[in-house]
């Protein structure tokens, strides 16, 4: 590639700042709180980056976008990358913003589920096409139906053998609020456990690493701040950007963060904000594959690398 | 004008638009997860064959009952407001609030009643296809001469024969239109009663349970290709349509006779 | 003998919205069997006083009785032949001069024979296949007449029948429909451009004069019934016809 | 008729529908989360107002504008067709494949050249339009009168001159059919674009982003006056296009001239 | 002279599609300045004959040639008035008869002056603003007539015109016709079921016979131009009147 004409240094105040796009892949939430947390603390000014996050929508496909270069940086579900990536879109992840993703399977107490195994023959609505249906399916032998997911609670409300998509750090907020006694089985439980990442274009991260670097460390920091610090700055900003955004639920979600670990993960197995690993990517690779999903065969080093991601910060 | 240049001149058009496509892509550069090519699309079609013709079964079963509904409720509906302006006043707000509410506000309420699956995906059909016809065979209905009508006057007709011999062979014409439109929107409406009421049995559902599935995983050819399938089924519906404009009218109507 | 008067005007009037009147003080009483024809210069108003007597407007002024009934109410026994002639573009001709017999409920059977019967008379019965948009003008006009003759009306309204129509068509239909009406005696109003044609049927002629419509003069006819060919050429029938034709060139605006 | 009855009748219908609304919600017991009571939604509607107000700006400017390019094209679309049979066998098909290749997949493509926002929604607006304008249109030239046809040819007028003065005056009727059509249409189609294309500055976004909004929310009620408010603008459309219906057509059409 | 008749039928035939046969074997050469009546019964195909000569239809055997061009190209000499009056529904009275002169492109004010000039002719000029829904039967059918003179055409063919007009309008517009036919001359085919108004204004008389047409007798008419209303007193008119009425007797079939 030719040499980078944008002038890049970490924290060279003079210097004019290189524009950056990062395509979210829904509206303004607690989910994305890093992101806007280095945002607004002016980390990512810090680092020599003038950020706009612009927000998605239910059909924005980011990896499209990333690849098309209205993007530079896009974050979605790291089996989704390399889904693409078998597809021939050139992507690159960065880091992870959540060692374990948020979403589950969200039911009534009254339904008697109690495991997986007990989805068995069950109506589940969620994306159709989501690769952990199937993994799960073959992990316990069960069989589920699908039904598509329409972004809403009434049917669960209504009907108490319901079983949904959820993520943990949304519907359940709602659903108790109207009195459910509901209970969820968190899918990186199931034996298939993807990241929540960040990632860019192949070829702007090798044309422009100092980018990806810079990008890296502030969201980062971004990150381990909202999780564990003060993120009235970013919550504000987040609830200007989304009327759904009510304090209540802002800080249940993030509660949710913290309880179930999203984002750090397991300290003691060697998680950390940011972090990841060829070994976990090799696993969700062998598993995409095992039910057909990829159209050609991905390595790791194709989708991810973690040298730009400085060395994590020490667990505390 | 020949018989052949019905085939001929959209074929020709298509192989310039297709052309065109082709060159877009290259010029712009245009990759396939964006804009695949129809060669690509084609290809995708057929590795998904197997999926798209039970999923096409499935949606094609929800477009064509909802569809039957809508023209069969939607002409039924305007002859009911042709009998009286009463009876029109009082009703045509009411058909325009079900047009316009958007059908996600209502389609929970229809899955609770109706259940998951065809008798949702029908009636979302219906709500999407309904309301053209109800606004061309009306207006057909309205449109009726005057001098005609004055003949069913002094012929002493029931306004339920005025309707049946007067308004409804010459609203023809309209509500032929309607059903055409309908036609158009029936593939659309059961695809989104897919989305919104749909499930699948074996990972197969209706076309609009495929366009979700090939939309998460980025099978942007395949989603294309479930385009094409839509785009095959409401051909089928057109179809059908013409031939009953066809049928209805040729012999009769100024759009059809060829006077010499 | 005081028998009631079949149709009555009083005093009628007529005005479309707030436009000038198009006919003003109209009287006139028909008894039962009377053949009454209207002629007067174009835009007079003698269709509108046709579509008076059928119901189909309403006076602005004075009163219409029809067999002791308003004329809406009256409608089963009246029929009108429309100035156009008005036909359904879907249906073949047989079908068209079956309409009104189908809408007032006559068995099949009935229907057909008395349709063939009237193409008959208008000679139209090989054309009972055909679709209006084949026929001529003047074969459209004969399928109307052929429809207003089939449901054999008490009263029949005639808005200028046959002036779509050759002289020796005209005069046979002419002589038909005293034929037809010697068999189902009906009371006629008859619109006619044709002088001979108003001497030759009526038993009373009403010539109106133009801008509104008013009642020029009445003519009695004093020919005897029933009425043959011969009569055309009688010094009695010329002389009434020279009178009425003196008569509407006075109205000449 | 009296005048009055215009308003009467569908109020008294409204409060037939409403009062049923109320008693099937006790019957059934039916949730609030499922389908709220009329005034709950007034309420919600109420206390959501500036939400709603500036959401109903946002969403009417892209239904606005896609209407009327819906219209506009629509038109010009089928005036285009109605130069030439040819024209037509080679533009209709592929006015077809787009009216029924499903806007999902579409919307990223739009929202990919277009940016997200104003002009994709506009856009999806238009695609959801657009063909019920085209089909009646259409059918509207081709209806003409074979007789006022020949007269044209007699004056030796151009082809221009006769679709200006006499296929576009006597297609009116079904022209504006469509346009009521589309005029429904155009509400849910921006609204559809918010969904697929649209996204929330400073925390505002269009209608169909407020229906995700409350719908995720479990603001059912709130979610309601949504489609109220789209039922509300689409009325407004709808007025229009009848006013315009009213001047075009009132002095010399039979859907309006009444003959004493 | 050899001057190049204007118009010249060769064995002129005319089937719809595999119907039988409406018109057979008519030849005729017309002069400029003829006036050539078609008479004969109704449905023999003298409308027919009429859209041939337009250019409106073609037909299935023999040749027509106006002013030594196909029919299709010599439209812009020719003007018809329609058996029906054919009007455009949504506009006025005074737009309807603008409309050919529009569309060939004159200039407003003529177009305004000439539009004016021929609804004076037919009496129409209080109605220029009216719908033609508001008209009576007449009055259309004189739209009609003032739009066709308005054109001012070579040849102009006239469908019936004065068939829905009474007696004393129908003089009047005979007269006028001749008038305005010294002032612009044109060659006329005139379709009528009034033998008198053909004697009176035709130079040759066509009798055609039905099923299918075919020339029954070509009649000369021999009275001098300009015509007058006195003609119509004069013996021989009215020997030639019972003349052509015989012969259009023997076609009735
Ligand atoms: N478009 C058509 N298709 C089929 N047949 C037709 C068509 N037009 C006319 N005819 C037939 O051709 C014959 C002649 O019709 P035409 O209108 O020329 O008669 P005409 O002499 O003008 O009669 P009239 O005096 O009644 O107007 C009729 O028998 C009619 O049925
Ligand atoms: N619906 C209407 N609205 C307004 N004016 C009308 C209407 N119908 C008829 N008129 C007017 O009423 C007058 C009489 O019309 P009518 O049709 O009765 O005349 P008519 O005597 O039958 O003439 P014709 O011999 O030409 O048929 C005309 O001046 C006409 O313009
Ligand atoms: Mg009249
Ligand atoms: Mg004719």
């Amino acid at each position: 590639g030719k040499p980078a004409e944008v002038p890049i240094a970490a924290g060279a105040g003079a210097k004019p700042l290189v524009k950056v796009v990062l395509q979210t892949d829904w509206f303004a939430q607690p989910e994305h709180g890093g992101f806007y947390q280095a945002l607004v603390k002016g980390y990512y000014r810090d680092a020599g980056l003038d950020v706009e996050i612009r927000q998605g929508n239910p059909t924005t496909i980011p990896a499209q976008v990333v690849a098309t270069g209205r993007a530079e940086f896009a974050i979605g579900r790291s089996d989704d990358v390399i889904i693409a990536a078998s597809r021939g879109v050139p992507l690159m992840m960065i880091g992870a913003f959540m060692q374990r993703d948020p979403q589950a399977i969200l039911f009534h107490q009254e339904s008697g589920i109690k495991t997986f195994k007990d989805l068995d023959g069950r109506n589940l609505m969620a994306v159709p096409g989501s690769a952990f249906i199937t993994i799960m399916e073959n992990t316990f032998h069960i069989k589920v139906a699908v039904t598509p997911t329409d972004f809403g609670m009434s049917r669960f409300l209504a009907d108490k053998n319901f079983v949904q998509q959820c993520f943990l750090t949304n519907e359940p907020y709602y659903v108790r609020k109207e009195g459910a006694n509901i209970g969820v089985l968190v899918l990186s439980d199931s034996g298939f456990s993807p990241y929540r990442v960040w990632y860019t274009r192949r070829s702007f991260a090798q044309e422009h690493p100092e980018v990806v670097r810079a990008f890296a460390a502030a969201t980062v920091r971004g990150w381990s701040e909202y999780i564990s610090g003060d993120r009235t700055e970013a919550n504000t900003r987040i609830a200007s950007l989304n009327p759904k955004m009510e304090p209540g639920f802002m800080d249940f979600s993030v509660h949710a963060m913290q309880e179930y670990h999203l984002v750090t993960g397991d300290p003691a197995a060697g998680d950390a904000v940011g972090r990841i690993t060829r070994e976990r990517i090799d696993t969700q690779i062998r598993q995409l594959s095992g039910i057909g999903l990829l159209d050609r065969p991905v390595t790791a080093d194709e989708v991810f690398d973690a040298s730009f991601l400085a060395a994590p910060p020490a667990p505390r | 004008m020949k018989r052949q240049n019905a085939w001929l001149l959209p074929l020709a058009t298509g192989v310039v638009l297709i052309a065109a496509w082709f060159g877009l892509k290259r010029l712009f550069r245009i990759e396939s997860y964006v804009l695949p090519s129809p060669a690509e699309i084609l290809a995708a079609a057929w590795h998904e064959r197997a999926t798209l013709l039970t999923s096409a079964f499935v949606t094609g079963r929800g477009a064509l009952l909802g569809f039957l509904a809508a023209v069969g409720v939607g002409f039924a509906l305007s002859m009911v407001m042709a009998f009286s302006i009463r009876l029109k006043q009082s009703l045509y707000p009411f058909i325009l609030i079900l047009q316009m509410t958007p059908v996600i506000i209502l389609a929970p309420i229809f899955v609770l009643w109706l259940g998951q699956g065809l008798p949702s995906i029908v009636m979302i059909t219906f709500m999407i296809c309904f309301f053209p016809v109800v606004a061309n065979t009306t207006m057909g209905f309205i449109s009726v001469d005057r001098n005609l009508q004055e003949l069913f006057v002094m012929c002493n007709a029931t306004r339920t024969q005025e309707i049946r011999h007067l308004r409804v062979p010459g609203a023809m014409p309209y509500f032929l239109t309607g059903m055409k439109i309908a036609g158009t929107l029936a593939p659309i409406g059961a695809i989104t009663g897919d989305f919104l009421a749909g499930g699948a049995q074996n990972g197969v559902g209706g076309i609009g349970f495929m366009t979700i599935t090939y939309f998460s995983q980025l099978k942007i050819p395949a989603l294309f290709a479930t385009g094409l399938v839509a785009c095959l089924m409401g051909f089928l519906f057109v179809g059908g349509v013409n031939y009953l404009h066809w049928r209805l009218l040729h012999r009769w109507h100024d759009s059809m006779v060829r006077k010499e | 003998m005081t028998s009631r008067p079949i149709v009555n005007l009083e005093g009628v009037g007529k005005r479309f919205g707030a436009g000038a009147p198009v006919l003003e003080g109209i009287e006139l009483t028909v008894e039962r069997g009377d053949f009454v024809s209207f002629i007067g210069p174009s835009g007079c108003g003698k269709s509108t006083l046709l579509r008076l007597i059928a119901g189909l407007t309403e006076p602005t002024a004075g009163r219409i009785v029809v067999d002791g009934m308003t004329p809406a109410d009256a409608r089963e026994e009246v029929f009108l032949v429309f100035q156009d002639a008005n036909l359904l573009p879907w249906r073949r001709v047989a079908e068209n001069v079956e309409l009104p017999l189908m809408l007032r409920g006559d068995p099949t059977d009935r229907r057909r024979e008395r349709v063939g019967e009237m193409l008959n008379v208008v000679g139209l019965a090989e054309a009972a296949e055909k679709y209006p948009w084949q026929l001529s003008g003047g074969m459209k006009m004969r399928v109307s007449i052929a429809r207003a003759l089939s449901v054999a009306p008490d009263i029949l309204l005639l808005d200028e029948p046959f002036g779509a129509l050759d002289e020796m068509t005209r005069d046979r239909l002419n002589e038909d429909l005293l034929t037809i009406r010697e068999r189902d005696p009906f009371t006629a109003f008859f619109v006619t451009h044709s002088v001979a044609e108003a001497v030759f049927l009526s038993t009373r002629i009403v010539v109106l004069s133009a801008n509104p419509g008013r009642m020029h003069r009445v003519i009695e006819v004093p020919f005897a019934q029933p009425r043959t060919p011969e009569l055309r050429e009688t010094p009695g029938f010329l002389s009434l016809l020279a009178e009425t034709t003196r008569e509407l060139r006075l109205v000449r605006r």
